[in-house]
C-alpha cells in the first residue's frame, strides 16, 4: 500500500486543458477588467503575497532591532513606525483578505456549484479598493510612515503624533470597504447561488466558516470606518469627541475600535479553520467528525465574537461590572474553538491518513492554534490579564493564533488547492521540508515571547532591560528560520508554475465539487450546473463515481 | 571550545549567568496571581498534551499504510458534549478565580498609604503625601499596603510593576487606582506598557522596596520641605478658593472640612461619595458636581491647574479635618498681597506654586 | 390589496407589488405621526418626552420598513437580515453603554 | 448596483441565449438574480446601520454625561425647519415608493415623474439643511472651526432662542460641552446629508435611464434597490429628528 493518496495522470500524455480560465483571454486588460472570481482571486493572491513580504520584512527589522537591549539599529521613532506599519500591513492587507479573498474567492462558487460569485463587479471593485488602500499605505510608508501602532489609540493618534495618521487612516478605511464588499458578496452567494441539492448541511465546512467570517466583516467593519472618520475629524478640526480636555472620552474610541477589531480576529481565523476542516477530512479519507458541531461552532464564534470586545480594555478603565460581563462572555467564546480542535483530532480516528504538505500544515495549525487559544484564556481571565496584557505574552498569543494559526492554514490551503488553481502540482518533498522548517522556526520565534511576557517585557519597546536579551536572541534566531520557511514556498510554487507535474482533475481524491471539474477550471466553472446528490465529504460516493467512470470507459 | 566564536561564547556565558525564566514575587498579590497562572499553565499543558497525543497516536495507528480503508463515523454526541462541557467548566473556574484576583488588585484596603503618580510623555512622576517627589522611580516600604492614585497628563500610559504583578492604565482626565503590599526589599522594574509615543521604551524606572525603617530614613532624606497638603494649602489660598469655601454664615460654597469620604447630596439628586476622583472633577468641572443647596457659581479650573496642582489641592482637602486650617488660610490670604508684594489676586500659575 | 392580473410578468412568484393605496395610507400615517411627535414635544411630560418621541420614531421606522421597503411581503431571509442588523446595532449601543452606566456605580 | 448590464467577459455558451439581456451569465434564472441583488442591497444597508451605530452610541453617552449642555444646545435647532424637513423626506420616500410601483407596472411616464419628484424633494431637503447650517455658522456653533459658547454662558445674547426657552446660563465648563453636541449634530446630519447627496446623484442618473425606458421592461431591481436605500436614509432621519430636535425641548 502506498503512503500517498496522490493520483496523477500519466505525465507523458497529460496536458493542461486548453480551455481554462487562465487561457480564456490574454492581455493585461483581460485581467484588470475581469469579472471572473478565479482571476480576481489570483490578482488578490499576488497582491497579498506582495504585502505579506513587505510586512514580513518589517517584522525582520523588528527582530533585528530587538537582538540587543539598546535601540541601536534604529532610533526609537523609526522602530515605532516599523512596528506600526508591520501591524497595519499584516492585519489589514494580509490577514483579513488572505484566505477569504484568495482561496475563498477562488473556491466559494465552485464549492457550492455556482458559476461565479453573485456580484462579480463588486468583487472586482473590492480588489481595486484593496489596491488603492494598499498603495496609499505604501505611499504613507515612503512619505515617513505612521507611529501610532495599528490600534490608533486616542488621544495619542489625534493630538500627540506628527506622522501620517490621516493617510494611514484613509488606507484602513478603504481597505475596510474592500473587505465589506467581499463579505457581502460571499453571504449573498452562499444564500442565493447554491446549486440544486446543495442544502445548508451539505455545504463544505470551508463555506460555513467563510460565511461566519463574512457576517463579521459586514457587521463589524463599518464601526471601524466610523471610528477612523472620527479620529480624522478630531485630528483635523478638533471636535473633542475623544479629547478629555474637551469632555470627550478617549476610551470611547477603543470601544468602537475593538467592536470591529476583536471580531476581526475571528475574520482572520475562521476561514483558516475552514481550510483545516477540508484538509483534515481529505487526507484522512473521512467525513469531518461531528459535521454539524463544527459548522455551528463557526457560527457561534461569529455571534459571540460581537460580545467580547472590551476584554482588550480590562485595565484601561472600563467599569468592573462591564469587566465581569465581558470576561464571562470571553470564556464562552473560547468553547467553540475547543470543540473544533477536538472534532478535527477525532476526524483522524479510524481514518486512513497520509501526510502530504497541506496535512502537515494543518497539523501545525492544530498544535499552534491550541496554544494560541489556550493562552487567550489567560488574557480573558481578568486577574491574569492584569499581569500579562500589554506585554510580550499578548504578542506571542496573537502571533500563535494569527501566524501559527492563520498563516499555517493559508499555506495549507494554498498547497491543497494549488493544483486546482494552476493545474500543476507543487514539488512534494521540498514543500514538506518547508512546512517543517516553518513549524520549527515559528516555535523558536514566538515561544520565548511567552516567557518574556511573563517576565513583564512590555510590547512595542525598542529597547529593553539586558536580562531579557537571551530570550530575544532566541526569538530573532527563530525568526530567521521562519523567514526561510516562508521564502521556500514562493520559490518552489513559482517554479512549479512551469515545471510542476500535471495535476489532473482530482489529485487528492477529494470529494468537493471543485475537484470534480478540470484543473484549472473553465471560466464558468462547470460545463453545466451540477446537482448535489450526496452529503459533503462522502468518500463512498467518490468511489462509486470512479467505478462508474471505469465502467463507462470499459 | 576555543573554536567557538567569541560572540557565541559571550552569549553562552550571559545565558548561564543572567537568564530569567520567571519574575520575582515581591508583593502579597503575586503568589495568588501566580497560583492562577500556574493552574492555567497546567490546564493548557494537559489540553495540549491531549491534542498532541490524539493527533500523533491516530496518525500512527491510522496511517494509510496500517489502515488502508477509512471507517466513516458520523460523530458522537456524547464525546462532543464532553469536550464542550469540560473546557467550559474549566474556563468558568478561571473566570471566577480571575475576577476575584482582579477585584483584589483594584480594591485598595482602607488603611493603604496613598502615593500619587502622574504619567506624562515620557516620564513617571510619583508624589508622596509628605512632598517627596520622584521621577521614574518609586520608593515603597514593605508590609504596608500602598495605594497608587494614577493619572496621565497627556496620552494613555500604563504603570506596570511585573514583580508585583500589578498594572494600571494612566488615563488622561481620570484617576485610576491600584494597590499592592510589597514583601521583599529590592529594586524592581517599572515599565510603561501602554504605547505612548516616541520614547515609550524609555519610560521605565525602578521600584525600590525598602524596609519600613529604611523607608522612613528615605522619606526624611528626600523631603522637599512642604508636604502635598501644604502646597495645596498655598494653592488653595492663591486661587482664592477660601473666598467661598469657608465657614462664614454667608459662605457661597460648602465648607470642605471633613468632606473627604463623606456622602454628598448633589443638586441633581444623586448621592455620591467624595473620593479623589470626585474632588478632582469638582475642581475642574464644578457645574456637574454641585452640592445641593448651592448655586452653580464656581468657575472651572480646567486648564489653569496642572495635574500636580490638582493633586495638591485634593491632598489638602483630604486632610482638612476642621475649619481651623481654612480660617488660617484665609488669614494668610489677606496677608499675601503685602507679604509677597503682588497687587490684586495672584495669577494662578501652578508653575509658580510648585517647582 | 393586489390583483394578480396586474402583474406584468410573473417572473418571481414571491414578488409582491404593493398597491398605491397602501403607500398613500402609510405616508399619511407617517405625516400624522410626525405631527404627533412634534406636538408631544411641546407638552412637558418629563421623562416621558424622550420615550414617546423614540417610540413614535420606532413605529414610523416599522411602517417604512414593512411597507415602503416591502419587508412585510418579503422572504424570511430579508426579515432575518433586518433583525440581525437591529440586533447588532443594539449590541453595539447596549454593551458600550453597559460600561458607561456602571462606571458611575463606583468601585464595587 | 449596476446589475442591468451584462458583464463584459460573460460566458459565451449558447444555452443562455433565451435569457433577457439584463440577466447576467452566472445566474440560472432572473428570479435568482433579482433575489441576489436585493439581498445584497439589504446587507449593504446593514453596514450602513452599523456605520451610524457608532455615532448614535457616542450621542447617547455624551447626552447622558452632559445633559444640561445637550438640552440647551438642542434649543438652538429650529423645530420648524426640522419638521418641514421630516415632512419633505417622508413625502420623498412616498414618491420613491410610487416610483417603484410605476416601474413594476411599466408606467414610464409615472416612473419619470416620481423620480423627478423624489429628486426635487431631496434637493429641498438639502436646501433646508443648508439654511440651518448657515445659521449655525453665523451663530458660531460649528465645532472646531467656528465655535463660541456665548449663547450658552449668556443666553440673553441670543434673544430669539431665549424668548422661547428662557434658558438659564450654563457655567463655562458645562457650556464648553455644547461643542460635543454640535459636533454630533453635524456629524450625524452631515453623514446623513452625504447619503442624500449620493442618493440624489444616483437619482439623476436614473431619471435619464428611466426616460430611455430602461426600468419599464419588467426588470425593476435597480429601482427597487435604490428605493431601499432611499427609505433607509429616511429612517435614519426619522431617528435623528427626535433625538436632535425634540426630546430636550422641555428639560
Amino acid at each position: 500500500m502506498s503512503d500517498t493518496i496522490v493520483v496523477l495522470p500519466d505525465q507523458t500524455t497529460a496536458r493542461i486543458p486548453k480551455m481554462n480560465y487562465l487561457s480564456k483571454e490574454k492581455g493585461i486588460l483581460s485581467w484588470l477588467l475581469t469579472g471572473d472570481h478565479k482571476r480576481i482571486a489570483m490578482l488578490y493572491l499576488v497582491s497579498i503575497s506582495f504585502f505579506f513580504f513587505i510586512g514580513g520584512s518589517l517584522a525582520g527589522l523588528i527582530r533585528l532591532e530587538l537582538l540587543t537591549p539598546q535601540s541601536d539599529l534604529m532610533a526609537t521613532d523609526t522602530y515605532n513606525k516599523v512596528f506600526s506599519m508591520h501591524g497595519i500591513i499584516m492585519i489589514f492587507f494580509f490577514l483579513v483578505p488572505s484566505v477569504p479573498a484568495t482561496i475563498g474567492n477562488f473556491l466559494m462558487p465552485m464549492m457550492i456549484g455556482a458559476k461565479d460569485l453573485a456580484l462579480p463587479k463588486i468583487n472586482l471593485l473590492s480588489w481595486y479598493l484593496y489596491m488603492a488602500a494598499g498603495m496609499l499605505a505604501l505611499y504613507t510608508m515612503m512619505a515617513g510612515g505612521v507611529d501610532t501602532g495599528w490600534t490608533f489609540t486616542t488621544p495619542l493618534s489625534t493630538h500627540y503624533v506628527n506622522t501620517h495618521v490621516l493617510t494611514t487612516g484613509m488606507a484602513v478605511f478603504i481597505a475596510g470597504f474592500s473587505s465589506i464588499f467581499t463579505g457581502l458578496n460571499f453571504i449573498v452567494t452562499i444564500h442565493k447561488m447554491r446549486c440544486p441539492g446543495m442544502t445548508w448541511f451539505r455545504l463544505p465546512l470551508f463555506v460555513w466558516s467563510n460565511y461566519a467570517a463574512s457576517i463579521l466583516m459586514v457587521l463589524g467593519t463599518p464601526v471601524l470606518a466610523i471610528a477612523i472618520v472620527l479620529v480624522a475629524l478630531e485630528r483635523t478640526i478638533g471636535i473633542g469627541i475623544f479629547d478629555p480636555t474637551k469632555g470627550g472620552d478617549p476610551l470611547l474610541f477603543q470601544h468602537l475600535f475593538w467592536f470591529y477589531s476583536h471580531p476581526a480576529v475571528y475574520i482572520m481565523i475562521l476561514p483558516g479553520m475552514g481550510v483545516v476542516s477540508e484538509v483534515i477530512s481529505t487526507f484522512s479519507r473521512k467525513r469531518v467528525f461531528g459535521y454539524t458541531a463544527v459548522a455551528f461552532s463557526s457560527v457561534a464564534i461569529a455571534v459571540f465574537g460581537f460580545f467580547v470586545w472590551a476584554h482588550h480594555m480590562f485595565i484601561m478603565g472600563i467599569s468592573n461590572y462591564a469587566m465581569l460581563i465581558f470576561s464571562l462572555l470571553t470564556m464562552l467564546v473560547a468553547v467553540p474553538s475547543a470543540i473544533k480542535i477536538f472534532n478535527w483530532a477525532f476526524t483522524l480516528y479510524k481514518g486512513s491518513i497520509t501526510f502530504e504538505t497541506p496535512m502537515l500544515y494543518a497539523f501545525g495549525f492544530m498544535g499552534l492554534f491550541t496554544i494560541g487559544g489556550l493562552t487567550g484564556v489567560f488574557l480573558g481571565a481578568s486577574g491574569t490579564d492584569i499581569h500579562l496584557t500589554e506585554t510580550y505574552f499578548i504578542v506571542a498569543h496573537f502571533h500563535f493564533v494569527m501566524v501559527g494559526g492563520m498563516l499555517m492554514a493559508f499555506l495549507a490551503g494554498l498547497h491543497f488547492w494549488w493544483p486546482k488553481m494552476t493545474g500543476r502540482m507543487y514539488p512534494e518533498k521540498i514543500s514538506q521540508l518547508a512546512a517543517v522548517v516553518t513549524f520549527i522556526g515559528f516555535n523558536f520565534t514566538f515561544f520565548p515571547q511567552f516567557i518574556l511576557g511573563t517576565l513583564g517585557m512590555p510590547r512595542r519597546y525598542a529597547s529593553y532591560p539586558p536580562e531579557f536579551q537571551v530570550l530575544n536572541v532566541f526569538s530573532t534566531a527563530g525568526a530567521s528560520i521562519l523567514g526561510v520557511g516562508y521564502l521556500l514556498p514562493v520559490l518552489y510554487l513559482v517554479w512549479s508554475l512551469k515545471y510542476g507535474e500535471i495535476a489532473g482533475d482530482n489529485p487528492w481524491q477529494a470529494t468537493g465539487l471543485e475537484w470534480q471539474v478540470q484543473s484549472p477550471p473553465l471560466t464558468e466553472n462547470f460545463p453545466e450546473i451540477p446537482i448535489m446528490d450526496h452529503e459533503a465529504y462522502d468518500y463512498d460516493w467518490l468511489e462509486r463515481q470512479k467505478e462508474k467512470e471505469v465502467a463507462s470507459v470499459g | 571550545m576555543s573554536q567557538i566564536s567569541p560572540v557565541i561564547w559571550q552569549f553562552l556565558v550571559k545565558w548561564m549567568t543572567n537568564f530569567a525564566l520567571f519574575p520575582p514575587e515581591a508583593s502579597k498579590i503575586a503568589p495568588e496571581m501566580d497560583a492562577l497562572y500556574f493552574f492555567m499553565v497546567l490546564v493548557s499543558l494537559i489540553g495540549l498534551t491531549i491534542v498532541i497525543l490524539l493527533v500523533t497516536s491516530f496518525s500512527i495507528l491510522y496511517s494509510k499504510k496500517r489502515h488502508p480503508v477509512a471507517v466513516q463515523i458520523e460523530g458522537s454526541t456524547m464525546l462532543e458534549a464532553t469536550w464542550t462541557i469540560i473546557p467550559l467548566g474549566l474556563f468558568l473556574i478561571m473566570f471566577v478565580w480571575g475576577s476575584l484576583i482582579y477585584f483584589r488588585v483594584y480594591t485598595p484596603p482602607a488603611n493603604a498609604m496613598n502615593i500619587y503618580v502622574v504619567g506624562k510623555q515620557w516620564m513617571w512622576k510619583a508624589e508622596h503625601p509628605g512632598g517627596q517627589h520622584e521621577i521614574d522611580s518609586l520608593h515603597v516600604p514593605t508590609g504596608q499596603p500602598v495605594q497608587l492614585t494614577i493619572i496621565s497628563q497627556d496620552v494613555f500610559h500604563s504603570f506596570s510593576i511585573p514583580a508585583f504583578r500589578v498594572k494600571r492604565e494612566a488615563i488622561p482626565g481620570r484617576y485610576t487606582s491600584v494597590w499592592f503590599e510589597a514583601t521583599t526589599p529590592g529594586t524592581y522594574h517599572l515599565f510603561c506598557t501602554q504605547y505612548c509615543g516616541t520614547e515609550h521604551s524609555h519610560m521605565i524606572g525602578d521600584v525600590v522596596v525598602l524596609t519600613p525603617d529604611d523607608f522612613k530614613k528615605w522619606l526624611a532624606g528626600s523631603t522637599s520641605g512642604a508636604s502635598l497638603a501644604q502646597n495645596g494649602e498655598r494653592l488653595f489660598a492663591s486661587l482664592s478658593c477660601n473666598a467661598c469655601h469657608n465657614t462664614r454664615p454667608d459662605a457661597r460654597g460648602p465648607s470642605l472640612a471633613n468632606v473627604y469620604g463623606s456622602k454628598l447630596n448633589l443638586s441633581t439628586g444623586q448621592q455620591i461619595t467624595a473620593d479623589d476622583a470626585y474632588l478632582r472633577e469638582a475642581i475642574l468641572n464644578p457645574s456637574q458636581h454641585i452640592t445641593a443647596g448651592y448655586a452653580p457659581i464656581m468657575p472651572t479650573y480646567q486648564g489653569q491647574i496642572s495635574e500636580e496642582g490638582v493633586i495638591d489641592l485634593v491632598e489638602y482637602i483630604k486632610n482638612l479635618n476642621s475649619d481651623y486650617r481654612v480660617q488660617q488660610t484665609t488669614a494668610t490670604t489677606t496677608l499675601l498681597p503685602e507679604s509677597e508684594g503682588t497687587a490684586g489676586p495672584a495669577p494662578a500659575k501652578p508653575g509658580m506654586v510648585k517647582q | 390589496m393586489i390583483d394578480p392580473h396586474d402583474l406584468p410578468e410573473q417572473h418571481d412568484r414571491e414578488h409582491h407589488i404593493v398597491s398605491p393605496r397602501i403607500y398613500l395610507t402609510i405616508v399619511l400615517a407617517l405625516l400624522v405621526l410626525t405631527a404627533t411627535t412634534v406636538g408631544a414635544s411641546y407638552i412637558d411630560l418629563g421623562v416621558l418626552n424622550p420615550i414617546i418621541a423614540l417610540a413614535i420614531a420606532a413605529f414610523k421606522m416599522m411602517l417604512v420598513v414593512l411597507f415602503f421597503m416591502h419587508v412585510k411581503y418579503s422572504t424570511k431571509l430579508t426579515k432575518l437580515t433586518v433583525g440581525a442588523g437591529l440586533f447588532t446595532f443594539l449590541v453595539l449601543i447596549g454593551m458600550t453603554l453597559s460600561d458607561y452606566f456602571t462606571r458611575a456605580w463606583g468601585r464595587w | 448596483m449596476s446589475d442591468s448590464t451584462a458583464i463584459a467577459h460573460g460566458a459565451d455558451s449558447g444555452a443562455h441565449h433565451e435569457h433577457p439581456p439584463y440577466q447576467r451569465h452566472h445566474f440560472e434564472t432572473i428570479a435568482q438574480q433579482n433575489d441576489a441583488t436585493n439581498f445584497a442591497m439589504w446587507l449593504f444597508l446593514l453596514t450602513e446601520i452599523m456605520f451610524f451605530g457608532g455615532l448614535f452610541t457616542a450621542y447617547l453617552i455624551y447626552r447622558n454625561w452632559y445633559y444640561p449642555a445637550f438640552v440647551e444646545a438642542s434649543h438652538q435647532l429650529q423645530i420648524f425647519w426640522g419638521t418641514a424637513n421630516t415632512a419633505v423626506l417622508i413625502t420623498s420616500s412616498f414618491t420613491m415608493a410610487m416610483g417603484v410601483w410605476s416601474a413594476e407596472m411599466r408606467k414610464k411616464g409615472a416612473l419619470v415623474l416620481c423620480l423627478v419628484l423624489t429628486f426635487v424633494l431631496g434637493l429641498v431637503f438639502l436646501g433646508i439643511k443648508t439654511i440651518e447650517y448657515k445659521e449655525k455658522w453665523e451663530k458660531h456653533h460649528v465645532p472646531g472651526l467656528n465655535f463660541s459658547v456665548q449663547s450658552f454662558v449668556n443666553p440673553q445674547s441670543d434673544p430669539e432662542v431665549y424668548n422661547e426657552y428662557h434658558d438659564k446660563p450654563l457655567s463655562l465648563d458645562m457650556a464648553r460641552h455644547t461643542e460635543l453636541y454640535f459636533f454630533l449634530y453635524f456629524a450625524m446630519t452631515g453623514m446623513h446629508a452625504l447619503h442624500m447627496i449620493i442618493g440624489i446623484a444616483i437619482l439623476g442618473f436614473m431619471i435619464f435611464r428611466a426616460q430611455a425606458g430602461a426600468y419599464t421592461t419588467g426588470h425593476v431591481t435597480f429601482v427597487e434597490n435604490f428605493g431601499l436605500y432611499w427609505h433607509f436614509v429616511d429612517i435614519i432621519w426619522i431617528y435623528l429628528f427626535p433625538l436632535l430636535y425634540l426630546i430636550s425641548r422641555h428639560q
